[in-house]
């Protein structure tokens, strides 16, 4: 790979301008799909990409009492996590950018520095709703990480590699053979992303707007960048892993604009749950199937 | 529960009755007695305490009258207790019937009625930068 | 020193008449004392009324609450019409409990989409919002305006009901019956809405019959209170309704019983347009009410609106007394609050009137330690091992 | 075509196409705040010209406030107001916004939303019709293009 095709693949194909158009429009995707399961128009097209150019262009305030340096890295951090956690996976059905075995590790952790990001930037600043909204986070984030994290283990030992290539060119349905694992998984990506039911963390109604009350401007709109890629990751993952694998461009959209489709009427049909629902539900129910699920595939190894 | 019932529950401490319209009866007591006239209708469980209300007759009326009204389905029992102009004071129901004591946060803020044993008399309606001395709803209150 | 524990409750929410503040002093666990803070959208409108003309004063009250609107005017009326001798037409009357019952319904609605939203439904708050546009409509064509009917005069009501204004509210009250009964179904059944509502706020019908509960709360804990039965004003002597109540006091009684006695309504806005009396729609009001004082209650969507009028022969009031339903409730919250833990401030404020819902949950302690700050979640969540520990 | 005017031509098109929202009720007597909120709702949507109802000022651009101002809320409102970031634009909805209405006179009432913040767009009605909302929504809209462009 020399050094011009590594500079494309990381900021304008797979990596940074494709995935963050990628991911605004599954944005607007998942927007549009829930307005209209609301029996509502819902936004245009161009909604996500005008919101975050106004956000661009409004002005940042920075509280008193805030660690600045902190206040404005970290929103910066968050989206840079989401973006070097997709140069490791399949976009647009192409062979990933960059592999090496062992990748499923730090991409999953890449994606989860969003998440720790949030929570950071909530307790760096002092007013009352951003600290309570970084607290749900990190609880909800120990709730779901664990059951996440197996339930995309799952087809790892399965194809007996870490490498994503190439447990997403075993071209196997591993939705038939593990079908609680990719139940699992989806739940899993709806708390990481905290979409209803999981948005305890910014829930409007209890604290206003959770961790990121306080930030207007740029902040904000590298946060929602990041969340949208995230959300493109997180579907090519659970695609790529689940159903057997992406081949070529048009069967990547098909697959995660299918799954997109599934998070969005789940999305729409729970109430939210409260941070003790959440977190008693991930540990009751998530661990065990999950627990279940690896025995199920441990025997299979064996036979 | 009836009027009649009412007015013989009441008839150690009535000063005066009326019965202004068919379902109503208002009985005129006095401070003292009020106490006594509010826990026997509370023991007889005779309805509820519906809502308290000031009354200023006018500037030059030497009194101001707080009404205490109870309801019992289409039966209305108002007990009446008047109160010198220069400081009015009531004795607080609140010890009987507990939810009065938003009432009487009211009564004592609009009417400058001080209500004797409330147990918080923090301002209920009226901002935070009022006058103390201003009572809006008295006849004789200068409003800007 | 007994702790201050105060719960900052936001100044908005739209189905709030007054938001508050509330503040709670608590001894250890229990908590020894309660009192709330208004005055957000405190208007002395009771001063105001004594300084304008009846038919003024009409206008005025009927913009106390917006959601309750006619049935502010209907108590004044009312009771105007009792002091002056005079009593409206009989079709008049009908009309007036009509639309009453029409914003019994989109009153209802409204609150059951708050409540849904309050839980994080938002679907369910979208679709009770849809519906009760088709009441809002019918409300439109039927007396020109979606809030704020401004219907009533002295002495009879403005709008009359033409066969086509007739067949469209026939319309909407079959597609909103239909409509109830699956929201019924949804609340019922719905796991994660039940979740939030089952159990939640408990009140047992001594506790709603000692501290005075008015309305659907009241009568979700088995205490029959409602004007419409107890005292029929207006049209409801010839149009008797049925009281709906449930036995189970939570949260979730409360939805059903708003929900079911919607049916109540439906039922009554057909037969009243049915057997609709004929004859003209008001009649004449002197200028001058002769002096008296009378009470006039009537059944708002929350509960007994009772209001107290004082004329003294003039052409203006001398004392209008309004002491809304949502007053009367939240007092009796602050009284049923008291000698409990803590732990149960948040299901007894959420279970006694799920629109009273905040945007700005956080909850200070405040004590001699300094100030202990807590969110709704972890008060609740202190509740719930505060409970599993005792078990 | 200077880069500097495509910039703006940009920012101007973005600022218009998603106003976000936060709602505000100094003292009405909720009649206005429900048609507000009847404008987010499926038959009068107004997500589909981008508008988002925010529970933090800061994230708001247009600050809707309803209701004649009392002196309890003038305080949070003009608080509200300060922490909202530029550019911030204030609507005014409700015949109590705009003078007082019924309430004009009244002891604890300060009158009009205007004698607080400065108000971009008045929509009178008591209350306004979610059209007439959506209609003032879409003037502030309007003005907001000439007014970027002039300047």
């Amino acid at each position: 790979m020399t050094l011009l095709q590594m500079l494309i693949a990381l900021l304008i194909f797979p990596g940074g301008l494709f995935v963050l158009v990628n991911g605004l429009a599954y944005q607007w995707a998942r927007r549009k799909l829930i307005a209209r399961l609301q029996n509502r128009i819902g936004p245009r097209w161009f909604q996500p990409l005008a919101d975050t150019i106004k956000l661009m262009a409004k002005e940042q305030i920075i509280p008193d009492g805030v660690n600045a340096l902190l206040f404005t890295g970290l929103p910066v951090l968050a989206l840079t996590g989401a973006l070097t956690a997709v140069l490791y996976l399949p976009i647009a059905g192409l062979p990933s950018s960059a592999s090496f075995p062992g990748d499923l590790i730090v991409t999953l952790y890449l994606l989860s520095l969003l998440t720790i990001c949030t929570s950071l930037v909530g307790l760096n600043s002092n007013d009352r709703f951003s600290v309570m909204g970084a607290l749900r986070t990190l609880t909800q984030l120990f709730a779901y990480e664990a059951p996440f994290m197996l339930a995309l283990l799952g087809p790892a030992v399965v194809a007996r590699s870490w490498e994503i290539s190439q447990i997403a060119s075993s071209w196997n349905w591993l939705i038939v053979t593990q079908p609680i694992g990719f139940g699992i998984a989806m739940i899993g990506l709806m708390g990481k992303l905290e979409l209803p039911p999981f948005d305890a963390p910014e829930a409007e109604t209890e604290i206003v707007a959770g961790a990121l009350t306080e930030y207007s401007g740029r902040g904000l709109a590298l946060f929602h960048l990041a969340r949208a890629v995230e959300l493109v990751a997180g579907l090519t993952l659970i695609a790529a892993f689940y159903l057997g694998g992406l081949s070529n461009p048009l069967d990547y959209l098909l697959k995660t604009l299918l799954l997109l489709v599934a998070l969005a009427s789940i999305q729409t049909l729970l109430a939210r749950l409260r941070i003790t629902q959440t977190v008693g539900g991930w540990w009751r129910y998530g661990v065990l199937l999950m627990l279940a699920q690896w025995l199920v595939i441990m025997l299979g190894r064996t036979l | 529960m009836t009027l009649e019932a009412a007015r013989d529950l009441l008839r150690a401490w009535t000063q005066t009755a009326q019965t202004p319209e068919a379902n109503r009866l208002d009985i005129v007591v006095t401070a003292g007695d009020l106490l006594a006239a509010v826990d026997a209708l509370k023991t007889s469980r005779w309805g509820y305490l519906s809502a308290i209300t000031g009354l200023d007759h006018g500037r030059e009326m030497p009194s101001l009258e707080v009404l205490y009204h109870f309801c019992s389905d289409a039966a209305i029992v108002t007990l009446r207790v008047s109160a010198p102009r220069e400081n009015p004071s009531v004795p607080s129901i609140c010890h009987l019937i507990p939810c009065a004591v938003v009432f009487e946060r009211e009564l004592a803020e609009m009417f400058g009625i001080t209500v004797v044993g409330i147990p918080d008399a923090d301002r209920l309606f009226l901002p935070d930068d009022w006058d103390e001395t201003v009572y809006p709803l008295r006849k004789d209150a200068k409003l800007e | 020193m007994a702790e201050k524990f105060t719960i900052p409750i936001g100044p908005q929410h739209p189905a709030l008449k007054e938001p508050g503040h509330f503040e709670f002093m608590v001894d250890g666990e229990i908590i020894t004392g309660a009192s709330v803070r208004l005055g957000y959208v405190h208007r002395g409108i009771e001063k105001a009324a004594e300084g304008r003309n009846w038919t003024q004063d009409i206008y005025l009250l009927e913009r106390i609450c917006g959601i309750c609107s006619h049935v502010h005017a209907l108590a004044f009326c009312l009771g105007v019409e009792q002091l002056a001798g005079v009593s409206a037409p009989p079709r008049a009357q009908a009309i007036r409990v009509l639309i009453a019952e029409l914003e019994r319904i989109h009153s209802h609605f409204l609150w059951l989409g708050v409540a849904a939203h309050e839980a994080g439904f938002d679907t369910l708050f979208m679709y009770a919002w849809r519906d009760r546009e088709t009441v809002m409509d019918a409300l439109e064509t039927f007396t020109g305006n979606r809030v704020n009917y401004s219907a009533n005069l002295l002495g009879g009501v403005k709008c009359d009901v033409t066969p086509d204004i007739a067949s469209q509210i026939y319309r909407a009250v079959d597609n909103l019956e239909e409509r109830t009964r699956h929201y019924l179904n949804v609340i019922t059944s719905d796991d994660s809405l039940a979740e939030r509502t089952r159990g939640v706020g408990v009140m047992t019908p001594e506790q709603a019959d000692q501290l005075g509960v008015m309305g659907p709360t009241a009568r979700a804990s088995g205490v029959m209170r409602d004007i419409r039965v107890v005292a029929p004003y207006a049209a409801y002597t010839d149009f008797p309704i049925q009281p709906v109540t449930e036995t189970a006091g939570d949260l979730q009684a409360r939805f059903i019983v708003r929900l079911s006695e919607l049916f109540e309504s439906y039922r009554l806005i057909r037969s009243i347009l049915d057997h609709l009396p004929a004859g003209d729609l008001k009649t004449r009001m002197p200028r001058r009410v002769k002096a008296g004082e009378t009470i006039s209650r009537v059944e708002a969507p929350r509960g007994e609106l009772f209001y107290f009028i004082r004329s003294n022969g003039t052409d203006m009031p001398d004392r209008v007394k309004v002491r809304t339903p949502t007053l009367c409730n939240l007092a009796s919250v602050l009284t049923l609050v008291i000698g409990r833990q803590i732990a149960d401030i948040p299901m007894i404020l959420v279970g006694i009137d799920p629109c009273f819902s905040c945007n700005d949950r956080a909850v200070s302690l405040v004590d001699n330690k300094g100030e202990r700050r807590w969110t709704w979640e972890a008060l609740r969540q202190y509740g719930i091992d505060y409970y599993r520990r005792w078990r | 075509m200077n880069w500097a005017s495509i910039l703006k031509e940009i920012t101007v098109w973005a600022r218009t196409n998603s106003p976000w929202v936060i709602h505000f009720n100094s003292g009405s007597c909720n009649g206005c705040d429900i048609e507000i909120l009847a404008t987010l709702t499926p038959r009068f949507d107004l997500e589909r010209l981008g508008v988002r109802l925010e529970g933090s000022p800061r994230h708001a651009d247009i600050l809707i406030c309803t209701g004649a101002v009392t002196r309890q809320a003038r305080d949070s409102l003009r608080l509200i107001y300060e922490q909202m970031p530029e550019p911030k634009f204030v609507i005014a909805v409700g015949s109590c916004a705009l003078s007082g209405g019924v309430f004009q006179g009244c002891y604890n009432v300060i009158g009009s939303i205007d004698r607080v913040i400065p108000v971009d767009v008045y929509i009178p009605g008591c209350p306004p019709r979610p059209q007439a909302i959506v209609n003032g929504i879409l003037t502030l809209l309007e003005r907001l293009q000439e007014r970027e462009r002039i300047s």
